[in-house]
């Protein structure tokens, strides 16, 4: 079964994508990791932050690996390069 | 927590950040003592010069980690009485504060603990990012590494 | 040690203390970090209601007793840029600053435990006594205990 | 040989002795034990601060006991009680 989430890019991910949002539609069963994977067919230059990357979804992190998600349609998937804040 | 909660105060803005503004709401009759934080921009980084600084932030999250950092400040200090935390988004010209971390407390221990787990948590958990614009050379996403 | 010395600011002060205007003067272009501590006067004692304090230094000796802990500070934490230390003296009325300390650091872990530091040995070391009034009551002189 | 040395008192001690300052004429060798006796001698509410005090002498902090100081004319001797500043 597949779900529509949104997903937001920031810094470097933004740039490297040149957007900051888009909606896709992906299964709703699915690791992080996999997710990711998604990410970088859509957008190849994100590949470059692979090692650096984490995600957030419904705002809570989420570090690339097999453990499965479970997407609901609107969920909020972020993409979170190294902080930088303070 | 829902009492103490109102005690926390969370600003994300691209508003200039006051010292004194974050000192007073902090100070409280009961408390002898606030400390502060503020991380300001600096001019140089690696012998190149930093003409200013852009902060994004994943705004509502930003606030959700915030408020956990406070929650946890609460539950390692039970003392503290109030927290502000202000973040500058947006541009951010040299030697202007990009972040003020306000704690008070009945002794000053505590605030002093405080405020240093604040920012060294602040720089780890919360998304926000920088951009660092040179004289010279494309600007820089830079990376928190302590 | 001349040239550092030209960055230690110390005022003992019957005036209002300011935040703004510590962080401002320690605030430098190759500072990412000012760390501020502010002592303030608490409403109670002991069950007993606080209405004021009064403040006395040995002025010089607690100018010169400033200055040795400027001096400490900058062999313990060389990255440490300006120091700016003002206690205020005689009244100080309920909430308003007796002490504010600012260090300025281009990375934040000095100037935090540098300000530590300085409050803790100002504590211990500096000529300078407080007497508490009570709203009922003999005032009392108070004694630092840490 | 004698001197006259300016006493400071400040807190409590001031307000035990009733005075800011005063001049007082000690032998020249003494130790600041010898010192402090002779400030309870001429005022004897201050014996109740004795385990608690120090002097500073030319505004450097000494301790009472047996080591000898070297008082000369005109020298600023103050009588400390606990700290409190801050």
């Amino acid at each position: 079964m597949n779900t529509e989430v949104s997903v937001l890019y920031f810094a470097k991910s933004a740039e490297f994508t040149g957007l900051k949002a888009e909606n896709i539609t992906v299964p709703s069963n699915i690791s992080s990791l996999q997710l990711w994977q998604h990410l970088e067919t859509r957008h190849p230059r994100l590949s470059v932050l692979r090692d650096q990357v984490v995600l957030a979804v419904r705002q809570e992190y989420v570090p690339l690996g097999e453990q499965p998600l479970t997407l609901r349609d609107g969920d909020e998937v972020a993409v979170i390069p190294p902080l930088s804040g303070g | 927590m829902a009492a103490d909660g109102g005690q926390d105060l969370i600003i994300l803005t691209t508003d200039k950040l006051s010292a004194d503004s974050v000192s007073q709401s902090v100070t409280c009759p009961s408390c002898g003592a606030v400390s502060l934080f503020i991380g300001t921009t600096r001019d140089n980084f690696e012998g190149k010069k930093v003409i200013r600084l852009e902060y994004e932030a994943y705004s509502p999250m930003a606030e959700s980690e915030l408020r956990k950092i406070c929650s946890e400040i609460r539950t390692k200090w039970p003392s503290v009485r109030r927290i502000n935390i202000q973040h500058r988004l947006g541009v951010v010209p040299i030697t202007e504060a990009s972040v003020i971390i306000g704690i008070s407390s009945p002794h000053r221990s505590d605030s002093l603990e405080a405020v240093k787990y604040c920012i060294n948590t602040l720089k780890a958990t919360v998304p926000i990012w920088k951009k660092e614009i040179y004289e010279s050379g494309e600007p820089c996403w830079k990376e928190n590494k302590e």
